[in-house]
């Protein structure tokens, strides 16, 4: 009966607003307070679960003083040695681990090994902390500068300045709880893409529906990214469109490079974690089914129905991210996934074994004196090659968010590395 | 704008017939259907049919009937609607000139829209927008709880 | 007025049955005295109306005395000339044209240049013609009998013996209307698929659901075959499974080829309208979705609910088609398509280039005096290679019925076709 009473309540009142919220408060316990379901949500976030292909495995480590983590994600990098191959001579080389929650962000970059393979700027810190109100600070009260003073800081320095993991300042305005892009690396992004649609000075806070809004404030992380420049500035390539070729020749008009591979002296490049960006071109997006329907699903808490604020995986929770709309049973939502994320992962072998065949190639023609004049053509398309593999590799979703994009985009990949290999021997 | 002798007079009568058909259509084919609640009532059009077996099947069979998600509310816009969707629907039936496969009209869905709050408004408070703007589609999600297409 | 009147009618009193039908009627004209609702969209079939990639388009001819048609489809071979040299040495290189619809289906049969190109059996009539009633007759009440006998006539002689395309029942058990398979090459093809899966001596008739039969009716004609044997019976080889990889498996095996390519005397296969196959990898068999209904959705017919049997390319009928599942816009349901089939459609065209370059690659290589070993794994590569870009290119639906299968099927192509250019260097 007291059960009754008190689901009447929530139901009339849902939030209790014990504690005032403003633009500085960054500390998601204290919005807790007013919010305390969503917060349970959110705290789950260091829960460690694996999929077939997603989620995280928990492996133990001892900590040492360099790294005081006890536990971590398991080693892509172990699980599939090609990769150091591929990016020969980068610091990703050295440690790359599946993701996991968003609890973890903030540790998982301060200890990665990149961190000693290489010095990197404040810049990183963009996705990997709270910084909305160390941006403020840092530009009193302008968000942009802030930006970059820290971009242009060395990142132990800009540590300093951040304390939380994204929390609930960077997707929400304190006063109305609504969404908000706090990002300026996607505001700027964003606006970028738009114009190449010929919409002028696009304000994603101003313009963008609710609808919207709940892919983009994960579009603000959750996407391929460059440093531009000796100041670092952190830049979403989507001027020209956010499909891989667009971006691609983004890349190559600026001439950006990533790093000089190793083995080929090939200028290379890698991708970074598009999932907004395949997620566009999928049949979701297509609908209007966002990041957060599948991985933020409405959960019922008493009387409430609130949003799942224990991002991840949806393989984990089918029945509230999938059924609604789809009404088959679990277990076949689950083979659904599988069969497309099994075709996926055999395509993108075929592709990585065609690269790194073209990679040893190169190698031996680089050893056999070859000129760079020779080796140009074959370079080239190595970059290419890579770069379209990597896109998808780098993916998080094994090709669920768009299953044929990413199996046209394998299939060039493919089509690539073996034109480099014949480049070679003609 | 003002019309001159004769073409006032064709409106006139072009009204009148309009009105005329109208009535005959409506009382045919049953469109006074449209001013009960029973849900039989509309499956008084086989075309309807479809909609009444599905509902039916639907959890909601036990608590709404179709006016309860295809009409407002309030009484005056619940009897507009009523009346207008009737005549557009019998005047639909009897000229046969509708698409096989039926759609929602928006303003009706928005019709719709607000039903699913009527009732559930409490468990769905807290994720409303602020604004009206913001309010979220529930069938997006949840198209099929009136009964499966 | 008269209009609503009459419909009530109807729906009181579906068919008037109006003439007896039984096992030997085969004449639609008949059957459509009962059912000439039916009968009217059956009719229809002769319209050609062209889709962005499907449809027909009607190209007029000067009719002569061997083929009188005023009327044909346009050209493939002309329309992407590559299709010549991949079939070079084959009777489709002669003359390939789009396909229309199914009241064609004879006479295009009769008059292809194929015929002349290369003498054919009568076991081409199985898919082109009513031969229900003519197998039974052939084999004395023995449908397995007659088709036999028929398959070893040449064709001319099995002409004589048919008069009507695909009619009501090659489809239609004529007293109950039931749906039933009457073509020995699925009900036998479906019993080795069915065995390889565990399930001994499947009869579709008695075991099929009434959902399946809604798609194996069309599977009599719409799959890969070959002709086994000098008695050239009828097989579909699906032994091993459907999916691509297992009928190549299943071919390899057995040593069958179509011919030896003329230019670079490989031992290579044809691949023809897979459609039930790749239909079955889709995302809609899984969801039990059928040919009937996208391509003879039910249709309001005064106040009654028939299947269309005017059987055609569902963008002349999104609305039939589609929406009864998809709530979205006819010109949106038409975008999505065409944005699979354009994928579909760049991807295919890197396949076909890389096939090609390996055909001219072993034409020269086999004109430079290379020895058969030399060219043996290059050769090997080819038929494989050309087999898969076949297989979909031959699929009807570009892309459609299984895109990401589709996508996956013409990137392990693009691998094969470039290591076979590989193989002639190394
Ligand atoms: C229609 C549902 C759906 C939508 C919409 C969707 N995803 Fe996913 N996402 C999935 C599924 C399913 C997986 C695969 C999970 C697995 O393999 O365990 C996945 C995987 C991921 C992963 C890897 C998760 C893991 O466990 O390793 C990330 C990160 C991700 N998605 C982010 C996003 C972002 C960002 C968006 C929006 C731009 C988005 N997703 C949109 C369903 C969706
Ligand atoms: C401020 C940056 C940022 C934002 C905003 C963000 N993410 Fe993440 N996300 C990350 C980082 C960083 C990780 C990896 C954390 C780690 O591995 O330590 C991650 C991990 C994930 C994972 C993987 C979880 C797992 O178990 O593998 C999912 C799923 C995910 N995010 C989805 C989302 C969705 C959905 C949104 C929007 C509602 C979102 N993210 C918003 C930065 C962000
Ligand atoms: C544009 C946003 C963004 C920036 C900038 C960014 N990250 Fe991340 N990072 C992510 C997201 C999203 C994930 C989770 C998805 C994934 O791991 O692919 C992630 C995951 C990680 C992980 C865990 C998985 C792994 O790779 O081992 C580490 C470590 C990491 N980032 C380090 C860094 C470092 C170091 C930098 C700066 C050089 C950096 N990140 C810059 C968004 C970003
Ligand atoms: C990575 C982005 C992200 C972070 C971080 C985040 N939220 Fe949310 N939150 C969302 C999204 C997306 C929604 C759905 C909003 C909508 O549909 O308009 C949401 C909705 C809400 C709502 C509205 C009711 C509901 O559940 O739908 C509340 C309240 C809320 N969040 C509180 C919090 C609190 C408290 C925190 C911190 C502990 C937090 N959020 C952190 C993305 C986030
Ligand atoms: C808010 C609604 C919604 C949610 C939530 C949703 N889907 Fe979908 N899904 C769709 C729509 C819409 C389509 C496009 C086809 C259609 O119109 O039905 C689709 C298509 C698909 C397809 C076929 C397309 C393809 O890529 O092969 C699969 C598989 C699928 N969804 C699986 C999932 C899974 C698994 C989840 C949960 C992780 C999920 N969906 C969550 C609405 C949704
Ligand atoms: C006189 C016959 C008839 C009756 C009685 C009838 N309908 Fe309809 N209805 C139709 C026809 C015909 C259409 C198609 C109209 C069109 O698509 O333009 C239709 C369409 C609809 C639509 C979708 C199109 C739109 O206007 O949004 C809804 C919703 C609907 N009817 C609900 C109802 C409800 C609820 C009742 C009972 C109160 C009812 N109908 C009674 C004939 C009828
Ligand atoms: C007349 C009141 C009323 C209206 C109008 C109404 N509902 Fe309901 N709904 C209920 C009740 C009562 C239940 C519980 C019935 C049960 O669970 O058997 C329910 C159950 C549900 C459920 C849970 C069961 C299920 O079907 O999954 C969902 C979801 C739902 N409604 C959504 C909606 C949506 C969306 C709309 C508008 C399109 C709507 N409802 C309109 C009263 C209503
Ligand atoms: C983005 C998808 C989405 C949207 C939009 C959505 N819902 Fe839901 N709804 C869900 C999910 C997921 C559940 C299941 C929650 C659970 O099982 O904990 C649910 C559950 C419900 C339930 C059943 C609660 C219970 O367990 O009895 C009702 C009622 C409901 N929703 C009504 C609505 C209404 C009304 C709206 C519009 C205001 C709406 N929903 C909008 C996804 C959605
Ligand atoms: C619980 C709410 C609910 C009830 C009860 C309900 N409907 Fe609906 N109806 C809907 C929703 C929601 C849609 C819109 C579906 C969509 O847009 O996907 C709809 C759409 C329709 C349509 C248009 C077809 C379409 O898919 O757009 C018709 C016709 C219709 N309803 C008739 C009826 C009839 C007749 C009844 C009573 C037998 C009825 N409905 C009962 C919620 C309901
Ligand atoms: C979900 C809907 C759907 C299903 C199920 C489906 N098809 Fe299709 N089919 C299509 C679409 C869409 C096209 C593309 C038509 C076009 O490009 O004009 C197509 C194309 C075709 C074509 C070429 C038509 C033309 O106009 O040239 C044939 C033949 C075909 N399908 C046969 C089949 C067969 C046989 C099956 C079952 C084994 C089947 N289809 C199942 C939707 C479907
Ligand atoms: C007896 C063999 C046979 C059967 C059974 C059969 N088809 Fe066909 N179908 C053909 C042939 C042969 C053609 C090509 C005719 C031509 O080009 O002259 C064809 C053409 C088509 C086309 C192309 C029409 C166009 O405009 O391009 C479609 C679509 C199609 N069939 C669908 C189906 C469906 C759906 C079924 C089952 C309901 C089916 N077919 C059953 C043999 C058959
Ligand atoms: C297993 C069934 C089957 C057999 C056996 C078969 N066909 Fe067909 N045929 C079809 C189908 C289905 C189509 C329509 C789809 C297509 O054209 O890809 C078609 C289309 C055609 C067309 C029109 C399109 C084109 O290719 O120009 C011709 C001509 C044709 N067949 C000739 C023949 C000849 C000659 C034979 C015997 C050597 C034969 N067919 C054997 C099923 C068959
Ligand atoms: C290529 C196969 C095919 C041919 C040829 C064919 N039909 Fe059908 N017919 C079907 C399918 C599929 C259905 C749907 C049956 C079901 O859903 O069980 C059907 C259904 C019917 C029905 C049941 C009512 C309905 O419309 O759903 C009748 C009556 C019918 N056909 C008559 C005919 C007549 C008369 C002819 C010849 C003029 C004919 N059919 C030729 C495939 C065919
Ligand atoms: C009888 C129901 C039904 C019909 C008819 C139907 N579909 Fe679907 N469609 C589905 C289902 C079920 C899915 C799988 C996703 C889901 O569960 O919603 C789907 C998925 C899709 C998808 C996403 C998967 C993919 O391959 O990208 C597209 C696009 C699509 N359908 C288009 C069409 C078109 C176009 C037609 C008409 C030619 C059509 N559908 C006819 C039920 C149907
Ligand atoms: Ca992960
Ligand atoms: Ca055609």
């Amino acid at each position: 009966l007291v059960n009754i009473v008190e689901r009447k309540q929530e139901g009339r009142n849902p939030f209790y607003r014990v504690v005032d919220l403003d633009d500085t408060t960054s500390d998601p316990a204290v919005w807790g307070k007013n919010f305390p379901m969503q917060y349970d949500g959110y705290m789950r976030t260091v829960d460690q679960t694996r999929t077939r292909f997603g989620g995280s495995e928990a492996v133990p480590r001892t900590p040492t003083a360099a790294d005081p983590r006890s536990v971590v994600a398991q080693s892509k990098l172990e699980e599939d040695p090609r990769l150091k191959t591929i990016w020969a001579g980068y610091a990703f080389a050295r440690d790359f681990r599946e993701e996991r929650g968003h609890a973890h962000m903030l540790d998982d970059q301060t200890y990665t090994e990149r961190q000693i393979a290489a010095k990197q700027p404040g810049t990183c810190m963009h996705c990997h902390a709270s910084v909305y109100v160390p941006y403020m600070k840092l530009g009193d009260g302008d968000l942009i500068r802030g930006f970059e003073k820290m971009n242009a800081m060395p990142y132990a320095e800009a540590r300093k300045l951040v304390e939380h993991p994204v929390a609930c300042i960077d997707c929400h305005d304190p006063e109305t709880m609504q969404l908000r892009v706090t990002r300026p690396g996607f505001l700027e992004g964003i606006r970028a893409l738009k114009a190449s649609q010929g919409v002028a000075d696009y304000d994603v806070n101003r313009m963008a529906t609710r609808q919207e809004m709940r892919a983009f404030v994960c579009g603000q992380c959750h996407v391929e990214y460059y440093f531009k420049g000796p100041e670092k500035r952190l830049v979403y390539p989507w001027a020209k469109g956010l499909v891989v070729d667009s971006i691609l020749a983004y890349y190559d008009e600026s001439g950006h490079k990533d790093w000089v591979h190793a083995a080929t002296g090939a200028e290379v490049l890698k991708a970074q974690h598009p999932e907004f960006e395949m997620w566009n071109q999928g049949i979701h997006a297509r609908s209007g089914v966002t990041c957060a329907d599948c991985h933020m699903p409405y959960a019922r808490v008493g009387g409430l129905k609130i949003s799942d604020h224990h991002v991840q995986s949806p393989m984990l929770n089918l029945n509230r991210a999938c059924q609604t709309c789809h009404n088959w049973p679990e277990t076949e939502l689950a083979a659904r996934v599988e069969i497309i994320q099994g075709r996926h992962f055999e395509l993108r072998n075929r592709a990585m074994d065609a690269v790194v065949a073209l990679i040893q190639d190169l190698e031996a023609a680089r050893a056999a004196g070859r000129t760079d004049a020779d080796l140009a053509a074959a370079r080239a398309l190595q970059r290419r090659g890579q770069f379209l593999l990597d896109f998808v590799e780098a993916e998080n979703s094994s090709g669920f968010h768009a299953p044929q994009e990413a199996a046209r985009i394998l299939g060039a990949s493919i089509d690539l590395s073996r034109q480099g290999q014949l480049a070679l021997r003609d | 704008m003002r019309f001159r002798g004769t073409e006032g007079a064709l409106v006139g009568i072009a009204i009148g017939l309009a009105a005329g058909v109208g009535i005959y259509t409506f009382v045919y084919a049953k469109g006074g259907s449209y001013m009960t609640n029973d849900p039989a009532a509309c499956a008084n059009c086989h075309v309807m049919q479809d909609y009444y077996d599905a509902w039916l099947k639907s959890p909601h069979r036990a608590v709404a009937v179709c006016n309860d998600c295809h009409t407002p509310h309030a009484l005056v816009p619940k009897y507009a609607t009523k009346a207008s969707n009737g005549f557009h629907h019998s005047f639909a039936f009897t000229s046969g000139r509708f698409k096989d496969t039926l759609r929602i009209k928006p303003h009706n869905l928005a019709i719709t829209e607000h039903a699913c709050r009527r009732c559930h408004e409490p468990i769905t408070h807290a994720i409303e927008g602020p604004r009206e703007s913001d309010m979220l589609s529930c069938v997006r999600c949840h198209a099929s709880v009136g009964h499966l297409r």
